[in-house]
């Protein structure tokens, strides 16, 4: 059994007290908790500082280019269904660039976890305006402040069919890590948005702000997660600073609903047609 | 008649031109001819004129023909637009239906105008038309409505035997009707004696998809666009046979990312696209190319720039295949130039993709990718599977923790690569610069190590030899394509020869790594070479400049007007430029 | 004051019974009713059957690449606010490629109108699934069947922000001309859908069907278009088989909301630097 | 000294080595000085190695130099890093705060240990250790405390005088602690005598954000990206003083579109991006060169390929500036090689763009783009805007509906342009093939005179000479490179002189169209061409010979580990290339 050293990789370079060490940290600990193999799990990331989780994680990975994670993981899990996927990038590359992707990741149901750590800024490029960014925000690029309607990734995962919403924030390791847990155990597409502070360009959306004001769904005896209505009015409600999972159906996954896809990883298969395969195919051709 | 008919059905889109041509082909095809068609069709759904056009030979050729011998035309504007091609004694049917039409007074043509619509409606339905003019077809080339049986059970026993008949009964009124009013007939060319047991109908797209299944390829990621979307049909239907799952991405940037992720955990995947998808993925090529993981790209090129001519051929992506995507990274680029090729190329894409770790671009085009042609086999016996330096678990055992160098700085540029699932094989694959252990860093020296060690690994290639050359290498003119062009630049270069001249033919099946030594002699030697391309810029003479000099030498062929190269375009141009080279 | 065949461009080539027809006459007759000029109007439409539209209808056009009517459409607009700008393409350009574009659109609010023609098919390529196409639909990208969970266009409006929300029906001129006049004239982001029955590869979402199906808002005396609760709850009843203005709601346009944009159309203005514009420039680098 | 001084500082990121810099380049600039300063940092926010290196000259200069005369080592590695650049009797400050700082034995350096922390803390906090190391400068190179003044008061006024009061204090600190201790002193070059009344201190970003400013530019849609944001940046502070807007796009394929939007409408709208953003942009490219609509986009260059080295300079994004994009459309594509050709360019990039119907590319780089220096002027009086062939309201009125013919087949190639709003000039721009009028059709003829008529319209650029020449034409080696690389070749050209070579030097600054003509006397003429280029292809190197040839005399001096081009690298590779040359 996988133990956490197993799941250490480089050291990690953000910033003294970013919130990324959080969901290092939990996502560290989730994986021990659930016994996983660090070499049976992949870590697709996106550009940003977030990104840089893949790296951190000892577990294979894919770093890949801006906004992309979701495609690419997709492309990994169809390949082979037998490890555990996740996708883990920022809020800039998940709902800015990455928008598209990220609705139709979740009406695919391709299964893999999405996690985003979402600070409310662009981190690596030090400091403009996200598609999260409070509206008034002050940026480098926003100087008189952000005047965009905030993308409400929640609400937007709950119209576009995610079977498994929720959200945690790297101050709270023990909830996040507990959310996790489940997020992986999901069969289906499982979005976790993390408020993860960047401590460095955002002083509006910190620790403090969080700690103070956050909803936790598990503090709510009446909560059931099984409920679309509740969820949304939940949402609505805490204007989105709640944490806990807010909305977990099963659907079928994708790789169960098309047609005959192969039941073990396709990449570990031998895929030589013969003879008799080939006159076969070759018959429409006559 | 000299081996071959040329044959046209031509209409307004929706009215079922396309099957009309496709029972005459497979007809054809299954005597024993050998059939290539080519359709012209427009960028809308209904309406606009569509054709299709059947050249039938004794032998299997690449290219549609230039002439046409019989022209069916369901309207005017199939008369006005087609007639140029015809050929002395050549026979128009046109279709009364369609009120008066007119024909230009020039040429020596026969025409026959002939109820066919009228006949079908008699026959049960008007849509039987179609049916009424193979059968006319029939009578002046002396097949009979019978030889049309096979396939008319297998495109209509699924709808009832009622159906059936009922369009052999159309094909034969058809047939009778012409038999009564007109005497003028045509001669297909001599059958074939003996057909090949694998004697084929296919198109490039076909051929390319089947090659990605017989690679061993299990995820097709991609987005509907003409006219790679065949790739995806035949596929959307095989793959499942085998486990494996085409998957219609939401846009370009995701198929082709789906297709580098799946590569990069250990499966044989792609993406299939035209000009517009191709030029949205052009930032995973480079990620592809640092990450060292492989992927296949199929760009099956149409008219451009932008939705350009969306219907209509080309070979313009040329430059993108090669240059396209930031910084530098090693790609191959892959232009096939027959159908068996497409297959052939296809199953190497593969194999090329994981020996040499980078992306393989498979540009075919339009013109290959829809037309059909009879071949006379797919080679299906030598298809190889090659997965380069994959390593084993075994070769991973001795490898503790964190020391599997991913990224090793070999000496022929290719290093192991480990597959999510091995242990002992972790790594980062990443789109930054990195060390041996796939760790981004911005060391000066490793990266120069790096980039080296990248653009080594092409070094070595070897497995293509990368052009097909005919011909003496001091011709008089030297006649140079790639892809889809060989069959129209051989039988080109076959007229010039009858007239005299001294040709050769280089053409260009792997245009990246350039095949320079291969060609260099062809093109030092020449009198004159002359780069005949489906393109307005000169994509190939600009990489023969390039890679070999001998700029005065070089001149050009072109053609971007929507229609794919004619033989008389390659010979007009070439009588041209060697008059010219003559004065000088 | 501009009359009906002044919004005529050129022929129609649709297929007999398209169901884009019905867009084209419902926006000609509301240019003529608002009293537009077809020359201060400019469409931008996508690629696919629907992206003809610009051609057909008689105002300046862009017609651009698959995917990208709104980002242009925001250009257009922005150069020019006197402008009466309009986006149109198909539920693939809109929804499938474009819907990264579509989400932040809708967050930025520039103040332009956008023309959805809904026929659940890619028609233009002949025939594949597209964003909306129902499970289970079979098309030739999927002959077995979509397995993918349909994007919902109504309630991801509503999740982005969207201040306008409407669903018409080409079967419906007399109503989509309605929704499509208070669209033009909302200020800020409008979204019109329309179910546009693609009479050639489309036999399931039909104009039958929508006919004996469809739900209208304003069949319901309670229906109260700026609640947005009661706009969810109506799009969650009807199963999106609604149509009318389902939601309205004003929030100050992005032209207004970022400081000091020009009140005017920047493209009429002359924009010349005097000598004394360049001192006070320069010295900052002095 | 030779009339200059290197001075660098470094430490880790996050530490305010920037600002050091900043304070100690903008104090040498406004004493009349000439500053060029290139950042040295990393793809991280915190930690890290950066570094701020300063060259003061008495003239204008384009590069940062080779040598070091002095380094402020705030840490180890600082040290390590640098030592290789010192010059002999150079100077090390090293803080004693990062423990016993150890140093090579190599060279003949003075190594200072300073408590620069530590007395930082003594005149209040830690963070001023910063302006200590300022003081100690200043001690070492003859200024005085109060010459900082200035520079301190802009910077920290805003935050009160007691904070500008302890910043100079810290430097007094410093000043008073290098005298006490040590005796070793540099000189600064002479200090010109007379300052030109524009003498800017800028950066290649902010030159070309104020020229797109000055352009009319009045809508930037940009997505962030390194090293390009300084541009958004910069116009998002001045644009709307202007009534523009800078609109934070979404992607860069949304800006590319937006600027596209805007241009079409009639405004002068522009994107700025570095490669991964660039690549996005390809579709639109091709969609901007058959729809003919005007369209500016900035590359700032960086290392690739994908992901790369984001915070290193590279010259590699030419191919895809030349060729990216499906299908062929016309495109010009600028390098400018100097601060004030950034300006001046970025200006005339709007002006060609509507000249010429047509996607301008304005390629700088990181080097060019982040590095600043000290110019004269900034030409601003001789700023244009020259709109094309925009018709006027009173053209338009003759023309009737559906007369307008947005596409006409001109003879120059290109076609008057209405914009919405103008009455009588109604038309569709598409991206698909069209008509004059601008209807999409596929007819073979007219698809040929609209690609032919765009290919034209290049011919007849004229605006800029596209070169810079400098030599004999019959040079024994001739230097070629393009963009950022102008200062530091002019360098080396000298240096090569000085060794009695006879060297020639030619710069380009418009890679697209070519200017063949411009250059080809030198490239004939040359005994052997040197092309230098920020890359590992020689891209550069590849349009000389495919637009000249002369491939047997080219040669490349290719830099791609992530540092800027210096003046021994380009020596020293002349040097063995002439060695070779003889030989033959
Ligand atoms: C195509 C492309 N565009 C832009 C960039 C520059 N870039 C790198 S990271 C980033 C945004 C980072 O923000 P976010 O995703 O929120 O991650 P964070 O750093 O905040 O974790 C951007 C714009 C890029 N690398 N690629
Ligand atoms: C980048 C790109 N990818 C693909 C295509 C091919 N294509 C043209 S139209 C279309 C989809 C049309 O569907 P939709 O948007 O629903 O419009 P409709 O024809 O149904 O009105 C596609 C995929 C293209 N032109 N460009
Ligand atoms: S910049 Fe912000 S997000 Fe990035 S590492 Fe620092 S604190 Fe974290
Ligand atoms: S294919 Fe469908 S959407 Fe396209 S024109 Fe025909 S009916 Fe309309
Ligand atoms: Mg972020
Ligand atoms: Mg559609």
């Amino acid at each position: 059994m996988a133990v956490l050293t197993d799941f250490k990789g480089e050291k990690p370079t953000w910033c003294p007290g970013c919130g990324d060490y959080g969901v290092l940290n939990a996502l560290q600990r989730t994986a021990v908790d659930l016994g996983l193999d660090p070499e049976d799990m992949v870590v697709v990331s996106g550009i940003g500082c977030s990104g840089k989780l893949s790296a951190y994680f000892g577990s294979y990975g894919l770093h890949t280019i801006h906004g992309r994670t979701l495609p690419t993981a997709q492309g990994v899990k169809l390949a082979n269904r037998d490890l555990t996927v996740l996708a883990a990038g920022g809020d800039g590359d998940g709902f800015g660039i990455g928008m598209g992707h990220f609705i139709h990741a979740m009406r695919r149901n391709v299964d893999i976890t999405y996690l985003v750590m979402d600070n409310h800024i662009y981190g690596l490029t030090t400091g403009q305006t996200s598609p999260t960014s409070d509206p008034g925000f002050v940026t480098k690029t926003a100087p008189k402040g952000a005047v965009e309607f905030p993308v409400h990734p929640l609400s937007l995962a709950l119209s576009a069919g995610c079977g498994f919403v929720a959200q945690g924030f790297s101050g709270d390791i023990p909830q996040l890590s507990a959310i996790l847990k489940r997020a992986i155990q999901h069969k289906g597409f499982s979005f976790v948005n993390i408020f993860s502070p960047c401590v460095t360009f955002n002083k509006q959306n910190t620790y403090e702000f969080y700690k103070s004001n956050v909803v936790k769904v598990d503090d709510d005896p009446e909560y059931d997660s099984a409920n679309l209505g509740l969820a949304m009015a939940k949402i609505e409600q805490t204007q989105s600073i709640v944490t806990g999972v807010l909305y977990e159906h099963n659907r079928p996954t994708y790789e169960d609903s098309v047609p005959n896809y192969s039941k073990t990883g396709l990449a570990t298969a031998q895929h030589v047609l013969t003879e008799a395969d080939f006159e076969r195919l070759l018959t429409q051709f006559q | 008649m000299n081996g071959e008919l040329g044959w046209k059905v031509g209409g307004e889109q929706g009215e079922g031109i396309d099957s009309t041509g496709e029972i005459f082909a497979w007809t054809l095809h299954r005597l024993g001819y050998y059939a290539f068609a080519y359709r012209h069709f427009m960028s809308r759904v209904k309406g606009g004129h569509t054709n299709y056009k059947i050249r039938v030979t004794d032998r299997a050729v690449g290219h549609h023909g230039d002439d046409l011998h019989i022209l069916v035309a369901f309207d005017q504007e199939t008369v006005n637009v087609n007639w140029d091609e015809m050929v002395d004694g050549g026979i128009v049917i046109a279709d009364v239906a369609s009120g008066d039409v007119q024909h230009p007074e020039t040429g020596n043509v026969h025409f026959c105008s002939i109820p066919l619509t009228g006949l079908a409606k008699e026959s049960g339905s008007a849509i039987m038309k179609n049916m009424v003019a193979v059968g006319v077809t029939a009578a002046i080339v002396g097949l009979t409505p019978e030889d049309f049986l096979s396939v008319i059970e297998d495109r209509f026993k699924k709808k009832g035997q009622a159906v059936v008949d009922s369009n052999l009964s159309a094909v034969r009124i058809g047939y009778d009707y012409y038999n009564q009013h007109f005497s003028h007939h045509l001669q297909l060319p001599l059958r074939p004696v003996a057909i090949a047991p694998r004697h084929l109908y296919i198109s490039g797209n076909e051929a390319t998809a089947l090659g990605a299944l017989a690679a061993g390829c299990r995820v097709l990621a991609a987005y509907p666009i003409t006219p790679a979307t065949e790739i995806m049909y035949w596929l959307v239907k095989y793959l499942p046979e085998y486990g494996g799952v085409v998957v219609q991405a939401e846009d370009e940037i995701s198929a082709v990312n789906m297709a580098l992720g799946a590569n990069y955990a250990g499966a044989r995947a792609m993406t299939s696209t035209s000009g517009p998808g191709f030029s949205l993925m052009m930032e995973t090529l480079g990620l592809a190319g640092i990450s060292e993981t492989p992927l296949v790209i199929v760009d099956v090129q149409r008219g451009g720039p932008s939705t350009g001519l969306p219907t209509k051929t080309e070979q313009s992506d040329l430059y993108e295949a090669l240059y396209g995507s930031h910084g530098e990274s090693p790609r191959i680029v892959l232009t096939p130039t027959t159908i068996e090729e497409c297959f052939r190329f296809a199953v190497e894409a593969f194999n090329l993709a994981e020996t040499y770790q980078c992306p393989v671009i498979l540009a075919s085009d339009l013109y290959m990718g829809m037309s059909k042609g009879s071949i006379d086999s797919l080679d299906t016996s030598s298809v190889q599977i090659r997965r380069g330096k994959l390593v084993t678990q075994s070769e991973l055992e001795g490898v503790s923790r964190g020391e599997f160098k991913r990224y090793q700085v070999s000496e022929d540029g290719i290093s192991p690569r480990a597959i999510p699932g091995q242990k002992g094989g972790r790594f980062i694959a990443l789109g930054n610069e990195h060390d041996e252990f796939g760790s981004e860093m911005e060391d000066q020296s490793m990266r120069v190590l790096q980039m080296d060690k990248r653009a080594r690994k092409l070094q070595s290639f070897h497995e293509l030899s990368g052009a097909s050359v005919s011909g003496p290498k001091d011709a008089q003119i030297t006649l140079v394509g790639f892809g889809s062009t060989r069959g129209v630049i051989d039988e080109a270069r076959t007229a010039l020869m009858q007239q005299g001249l001294i040709v050769a033919h280089v053409q260009v099946s792997v245009v990246a790594p350039f095949p320079a030594d291969l060609i260099r002699p062809y093109i030092a030697g020449a009198g004159t070479v002359l780069a005949v391309e489906v393109n307005s810029r000169g994509q190939l003479a600009d990489q023969l400049r390039l890679q070999l000099g001998y700029h005065e030498k070089i001149q050009s062929c072109l053609k971007y007007d929507g229609d794919p190269m004619l033989v008389k375009d390659i010979v007009k141009r070439a009588k041209e430029v060697i008059a010219v080279g003559s004065v000088n």
